[in-house]
């Protein structure tokens, strides 16, 4: 696929593979196995019974990041552990999502001031397509940034050229694909 | 297959390789549409079932009654991911380590019969057959778990190749339980002796017991849970495939569904009869006085019947899955010594004597 | 990645195979967040074992001491998330005993309410993973079911699902109400028949029980030793239990209740199944305690109402130290405080259960199967949030 | 027993450096010699009628005249505590970056001890003389300092990641404009993303020879594990 | 004769507990109905003390700063002019980056100004969007004018303005909303108490 990614120009062949291609990728987001701090639980409690995130198609937590979509980094990141979310980002297969849950990963949380060995936001580490503030956040905040990072997904452009607006974020943030 | 090359010859007037080519073309094709449309069926099933025995829904969003869609769309993306390949791997094995493990299934499903001849290859040492291409599949998990060069994945390599060595000596014991009975390797042979005489689940009460260390040990040959261990997620990530990517490591959950599907499907053809009914000829139906159906119809109600049985046998794999934990590799290596080989030569031997006396529940 | 030099292998027997060195964690489905094990393999087996820990190090003692006595009452739920109440107490009870005062009787009893309820969603938690760490994925969902009605009771009096910080020094937040007792009662009543289907499907089972028992058998002395608490060392046979023995609060010592130790029924005393089958049966006495709780209640204050000043004019007792252990569901955290008169204590040290029970691993791994390394780790029901603070 | 009495049972066995009982807080404590600590501990878990058989807790307190390592000890046997403190004296101008107090371990004594002395030393920097695996447990081993002293400085990234609430993101290559806008807030002389030039001369790890941390700054992130 | 025991109790017990698992999980498949609460079409009960994004009543708060006091992260910050009683408002922000929800900003506040809703969904894609503005207006309403301009004729001996400019705050609808729930807070707090 490489070499015609984001080359073709816009138009209805190309936007109707472009999107049944974003309808599966948003339809089968699969989220990593990944555990950092509390909000691991409230993670659970998604995949769990009552919340039930497989009724999205995201309930196949593949514990391999080879094999998955979406890193939910669920806790706080420290200087020890940021050297391997980013390594566990730099696993994964293109397209990869990520979703910052929690205070702590948005932005600090609860040790933004007297944290020695937090970072302030997973954001520094790797971008964020999706921050999910709360300490922690309902299970039902979580699921309402899957549904958010799913509407995103949806209008990826894969064979079409990227739009103005997707080039200037990329420039913005240096996410060099 | 026969059938086809003649139709091929006569029909198209093709003549010799191309007859033969066109006919294997669209056999393979067929078979491998079969496979993918069985897979997606198969993971959907499962995600239901295991969402309904942990009283949640399952697939919901993805198409428009229950998520039936959700193997498509999981198809679309593992399609357009990206595909690494570690730098540390072996490139090459890292290849084709998917292609031989899918073949080796693949190549399982030509000799079992859907239904009345609609069988790719008749062969007449089909079980013979099936066994020895079953092993197939180690080989490919080992080149998987090496090129890797992952511990995790030489870990889940090394189990594969202990545990399906291993289980497949009860295998062919409990296998050849049922051939005792019938006298035959085919497995044609078989439906139409159960057509004739009943299941031969119900022969003897060693033929159940063939059928429980059959299923059992086909089970630890598919790697279902409780016998999971070479892809045991809570010990070793993802076992083998930790590495894989995209739709190579689709090949992989493409190959355990097809084995689940022709374990269940000799399951289903050597014990509980196959595409037949019990006591009913199908082959009268096509008579004017019966029912006046037609070939197509009563071949389509014996494809209904297999895959009937098959599901059922798929479904109790589900079941086992989602009820038990995992064995630990010792303990696999037990069972299937000390207990499933045992009990196979037992009811090998306990069926030898009574065919040799007449005994039975239903003597022949 | 340092060498495990400090293990000798054995080089001298004839048959010698190379050791494989693997890395069993951060990101791992089953170390139960961001352990790092480094184990040194002779095929499946684990020959030595060194834990890493620190992955979640988030400065707690630090933060105890920069904040006031009453704000580091949120910062205690975020140590053992999975029993915030507890984590509450023992803080709150640490800052009474430095102010020298004592919560109201009612207030008491709430405590012990919510204390037991966040007990069971705590050992529900360890029951649902450890079926995942061996290979069995639905009793995770079931545990989970029952963790959610004890997540929307608590929620209903707290205003928070997971990080209570509803027990704060003096007294509790809220009071409660007869309605929402009513529905701890039912609850009850529910849970003890799902406790039941638990057994069926898992404790019962022959895998499990082959899995679990005369795997990673910590004897008596052992667990001392290490400091090991709470089920970990009841399962070895030691019937401690800070509730029975040092009733910190009042009514622990007029609720009858039995303190489950380890019997090694499937086995040796101290191993896998003991350990589980300790926090299986505590989780019935819990509600046992909790139906009792219900029927003692005494009418009163959840709190006094000089004590809600604090809210307004922060806490500052006498220069002093305190040192206030309390049972949590993984054993026994002690806060210690010590107060230089200010607002904020000059040192905020937490001993914490699964920090000294996650010590004994490395001698608990060596000899066992990667699987039973699994099992053993999934046992000890650490949270890594506790253990790094 | 009650800790008087627990105390004057030491007395009687002859072990020296046992001060007197300090009532005055919640928990009564006693005071010992950090020389004759071993001895006592020894005695403590080995005596029947005291057989303090678990170390519950090893805290080590900073206050302004010494640095205090305070041992929780109980008895499940006989149901009784006792609070140890052994006192390491500040001396004149000792801060963070040149003092560090060191009493014999007690880990071969109660192998609880051993993580809760690597701990203290990792936050405190107390050292624990003749521990047997004596590294830092909570922080990355190279870190540098033990923030639980009252003097310690926040570091602003360590081997690359960023601490900072202010800092910029590791992936934002591209984003120079941003980078030379945090530069410009910055005094000028101070490196963007590199601890404060306070820590630069700060000898680190227990007994090893004091490295320049200049060397040890590490930008790039995957060599730092 | 143990060991044959063994091996024939471990046949038994295995077949004997599969089958009693596989009961369980066979009554959960056909008898137990999924309790899943399907999220966005469906919603679970939030209990009334719910501790949810804040929400303040901008007319009440006297900007006393205690609030941003008791917060133990510092989430909160405030910036008023004082005008005599009035208030010309800059700045009421929580930044949900910081925020964990423990309420200790609820209870010292003198004139109860300022709640908690029940509401939780903040998910964004934006890293400066989790920064909630409470404020309804900024600067000086209309009738702070007139109020400011009162007290100033008061103080200066003259007579006060007699007509109050009416104007509409900006963004009614908002507005509305936000009176909506604070009225809903209140009706619980009463139920509480």
């Amino acid at each position: 696929m490489g070499i015609l990614n984001n080359t073709l120009p816009s138009n209805i062949a190309t936007d109707a593979v472009d999107g049944v291609i974003g309808w599966g990728r948003k339809s089968s987001i699969w989220p990593m196995t990944f555990g950092i701090a509390c909000c691991a639980i409230e993670m659970m409690a998604v995949y769990a019974a009552t919340f039930d995130l497989d009724r999205f198609g995201a309930g196949v937590p593949r514990a391999t990041p080879r094999q998955s979509d979406l890193i939910i980094v669920p806790g706080t990141v420290n200087a020890k552990m940021a050297v391997r979310v980013r390594r566990l980002y730099d696993q994964m297969a293109e397209p990869r999502y990520v979703i910052a849950m929690g205070a702590c990963v948005c932005g600090g949380g609860p040790y933004v001031k007297w944290g020695y060995n937090t970072v302030k936001g997973v954001h520094k580490i790797i971008p964020v397509d999706i921050f999910v503030p709360g300490c922690p956040p309902r299970p039902e905040a979580l699921m309402d940034g899957i549904l958010k990072l799913r509407d995103k997904v949806g209008q990826d452009e894969v064979f079409r050229r990227r739009s103005d607006t997707a080039k200037d974020l990329e420039r913005r943030y240096g996410m060099i694909k | 297959m026969e059938t086809l090359i003649g139709v091929f010859e006569q029909q198209l007037g093709l003549e010799g390789v191309w007859a033969l080519s066109a006919a294997y073309s669209v056999c393979i094709g067929s078979l491998l549409g079969f496979i993918t449309v069985y897979a997606m069926f198969a993971i959907w099933m499962e995600r239901k079932v295991a969402a309904h025995m942990q009283v949640r829904m399952g697939p919901m969003e993805t198409g428009a009654w229950h998520g039936w869609a959700q193997s498509i769309a999981d198809a679309v993306k593992l399609l357009f991911k990206e595909d690494i390949i570690p730098s540390q791997s072996n490139k090459v094995m890292f290849w084709i380590a998917p292609a031989v493990v899918f073949c080796g299934v693949f190549a399982g499903f030509i000799v079992i019969p859907f239904a009345l001849g609609l069988q790719i290859a008749d062969l007449n040492l089909g079980i013979f057959f099936l066994i020895s291409i079953a092993s197939i599949e180690v080989i490919g998990v080992i080149m998987a778990g090496w090129a890797s060069n992952s511990k995790y994945s030489l870990f889940g390599a090394i189990r594969e190749a202990a545990q399906v060595v291993s289980y497949e000596i009860p295998t062919a014991t409990a296998l050849l339980v049922p051939i005792l009975v019938v006298g035959s390797f085919r497995l044609d042979d078989f439906n139409l002796w159960q057509e004739a005489n009943g299941w031969l689940i119900f022969h003897s009460p060693w033929m159940m017991l063939a059928g429980l260390v059959f299923f059992i040990s086909s089970l630890a040959g598919c790697k279902r849970a409780p016998f999971d261990l070479p892809e045991a997620e809570s010990e070793l990530v993802s076992g083998f495939h930790t590495e894989y990517s995209g739709m190579r490591f689709s090949f992989f959950f493409l190959e355990e569904y097809a084995s689940m599907f022709v374990a269940s499907a000799v399951m289903a053809t050597l014990w509980f009869g196959g595409w037949t009914i019990p006591f009913v000829d199908m082959s009268t139906w096509t008579d004017p006085d019966s029912f006046g159906l037609s070939d197509v119809a009563v071949t389509s109600i014996g494809i209904v019947v297999l895959l009937a049985k098959t599901f059922f046998f798929i479904f109790v794999q589900m079941w086992l899955r989602w009820t038990l934990p995992r064995l630990r590799v010792d303990q696999v290596m037990t069972l299937g010594y000390k207990y499933l080989v045992p009990w196979g030569f037992v009811a090998l031997v306990m069926t030898a004597i009574f065919k040799y006396y007449g005994w039975g529940w239903f003597p022949n | 990645m340092e060498a495990l030099e400090m293990y000798t292998v054995d080089r001298t027997s004839d048959v010698y195979t190379e050791e494989l060195r693997l890395n069993l964690g951060p990101q791992h489905p089953s170390t139960h967040g961001v352990l790092r094990v480094e184990l040194q393999m002779d095929g499946e087996i684990i020959t030595a074992a060194r834990s890493d820990i620190g992955y979640l190090h988030r400065c707690a003692e630090k933060i105890g001491e920069n904040v006031t006595y009453l704000q580091y009452t949120p910062y205690t739920d975020r140590m053992d998330y999975l029993a915030s109440m507890n984590n509450n107490l023992a803080w709150s009870l640490t800052v009474e005993k430095l102010l020298d005062i004592e919560a109201p009787e009612r207030s008491q009893w709430i405590r012990v309410l919510v204390v037991e309820l966040n007990r069971i969603a705590s050992h529900l938690i360890a029951f649902g993973t450890y079926g995942i760490d061996l290979g069995a994925n639905t009793p995770f969902f079931y545990a989970f079911r029952e963790r959610e009605s004890i997540m929307a009771l608590l929620e209903k009096i707290s205003g928070a699902r997971m990080l209570y910080n509803f027990i704060r020094p003096g007294g509790v937040a809220n009071d409660i109400d007869d309605a929402w007792m009513d529905e701890v009662l039912a609850f009850c009543d529910d849970f003890d028949k799902r406790w039941d289907e638990y057994n069926r499907i898992l404790t019962n089972n022959h895998i499990f029980i082959k899995r679990t028992a005369n795997i990673g058998i910590l004897t008596k002395e052992m667990a001392l030793a290490y400091g090991c608490t709470g089920p970990v060392l009841r399962a070895s046979g030691v019937k401690w239990d800070l509730r029975r023995d040092i009733p910190y609060l009042k009514p622990y010592d007029e609720i009858e209740f039995d303190v489950p130790v380890g019997m090694g029924t499937h086995g040796t005393l101290g191993d896998c199944w003991d350990r589980y089958w300790v926090r299986m049966r505590e989780m019935r006495e819990c509600t046992s305690i909790i139906r009792q709780a219900i029927a003692a209640i005494p009418d009163g204050v959840h709190m006094e109402k000089k004590m809600e000043r604090m809210y307004k004019t922060p806490l500052t007792p006498e220069p002093g130290e305190a040192y206030m252990r309390c049972e949590n569901p993984r054993g026994e955290l002690a806060f210690y405080a010590v107060s230089e008169g200010g607002k904020s204590p000059i040192r905020c040290r937490a001993r914490a259960p699964s920090f000294c029970n996650l010590s004994v691993l490395d001698k608990l791994l060596p000899g066992t199967m990667l699987a039973d390394g699994v099992a053993v780790i999934g046992s000890l029901d650490i949270v890594l949030g506790e253990v790094d603070r | 027993m009650n800790e008087s009495e627990i105390i004057s049972r030491m007395r009687e066995a002859g072990l020296g450096g046992v001060g007197e009982l300090d009532t005055s807080a919640a928990d009564p404590f006693v005071v010992i010699e950090a020389d004759s600590l071993r001895a006592a501990m020894l005695f403590l878990r080995d005596d029947e009628a005291c057989a303090m058989e678990m170390m519950h807790c090893v805290t080590a307190t900073e206050r302004k005249a010494s640095i205090e390592v305070v041992y929780h000890l109980c008895s499940y046997e006989h149901h009784h505590s006792l609070t140890v403190k052994v006192i390491c004296e500040r001396p004149e101008g000792g801060t963070h970056d040149n003092w560090r107090p060191a009493v014999p371990t007690v880990a071969d004594i109660y192998a609880a001890a051993n993580w809760h002395e690597r701990e203290q030393y990792d936050l405190l920097g107390v050292i624990f003389t003749d521990h047997p695996d004596f590294r830092r447990i909570l922080l990355p081993q190279e870190w540098i300092g033990h923030p639980l002293r009252k003097d310690y400085i926040y570091p602003s990234e360590h081997g690359g990641i960023p601490l900072e609430l202010d800092a910029i993101p590791l992936y934002m290559e591209g984003g120079e404009e941003a980078v030379a806008a945090k530069k410009a807030e910055r005094p000028a002389g101070e490196p963007l993303n590199q601890p404060p030039s306070k820590y630069s001369a700060r000898p680190d790890a227990g007994g090893k020879a004091p490295e320049s941390s200049e060397g040890k700054v590490n930008n790039s992130r995957d060599s730092a594990h | 004769m143990g060991a044959v025991r063994d091996y024939f109790g471990n046949i038994a017990s295995a077949l004997t507990t599969t089958a009693k698992g596989m009961s369980v999980t066979l009554h959960h498949f056909r008898n137990e109905p999924p309790i899943t609460v399907q999220y966005p079409f469906e919603r679970m009960n939030i209990p009334d003390r719910y501790r949810g994004l804040h929400i303040l009543e901008q007319d009440k708060c006297i900007d006393c700063h205690l609030c941003a006091k008791a917060c133990p992260v510092d989430c909160i910050e405030i910036e008023a002019i004082h005008h005599g009683r009035t208030l010309e408002w800059k700045k009421f922000t929580i930044d949900y980056k910081k925020c964990i929800f423990c309420e200790f900003c609820i209870p010292p506040c003198p004139v109860d100004c300022i709640h908690m809703t029940t509401e939780y969904e903040l998910a964004t894609d934006n890293v400066d969007d989790m920064t909630e503005d409470l404020l309804s207006w900024t600067g000086l309403r209309p009738e702070d004018q007139f109020a400011i301009e009162a007290s100033e004729a008061k103080k200066a001996g003259k007579a006060a303005p007699t007509k109050a400019a009416t104007a509409a705050p900006e963004g009614g609808g908002d507005d509305d909303d936000k009176a909506a729930k604070i009225a809903a807070i209140k009706a619980r707090m009463a139920k509480k108490s």
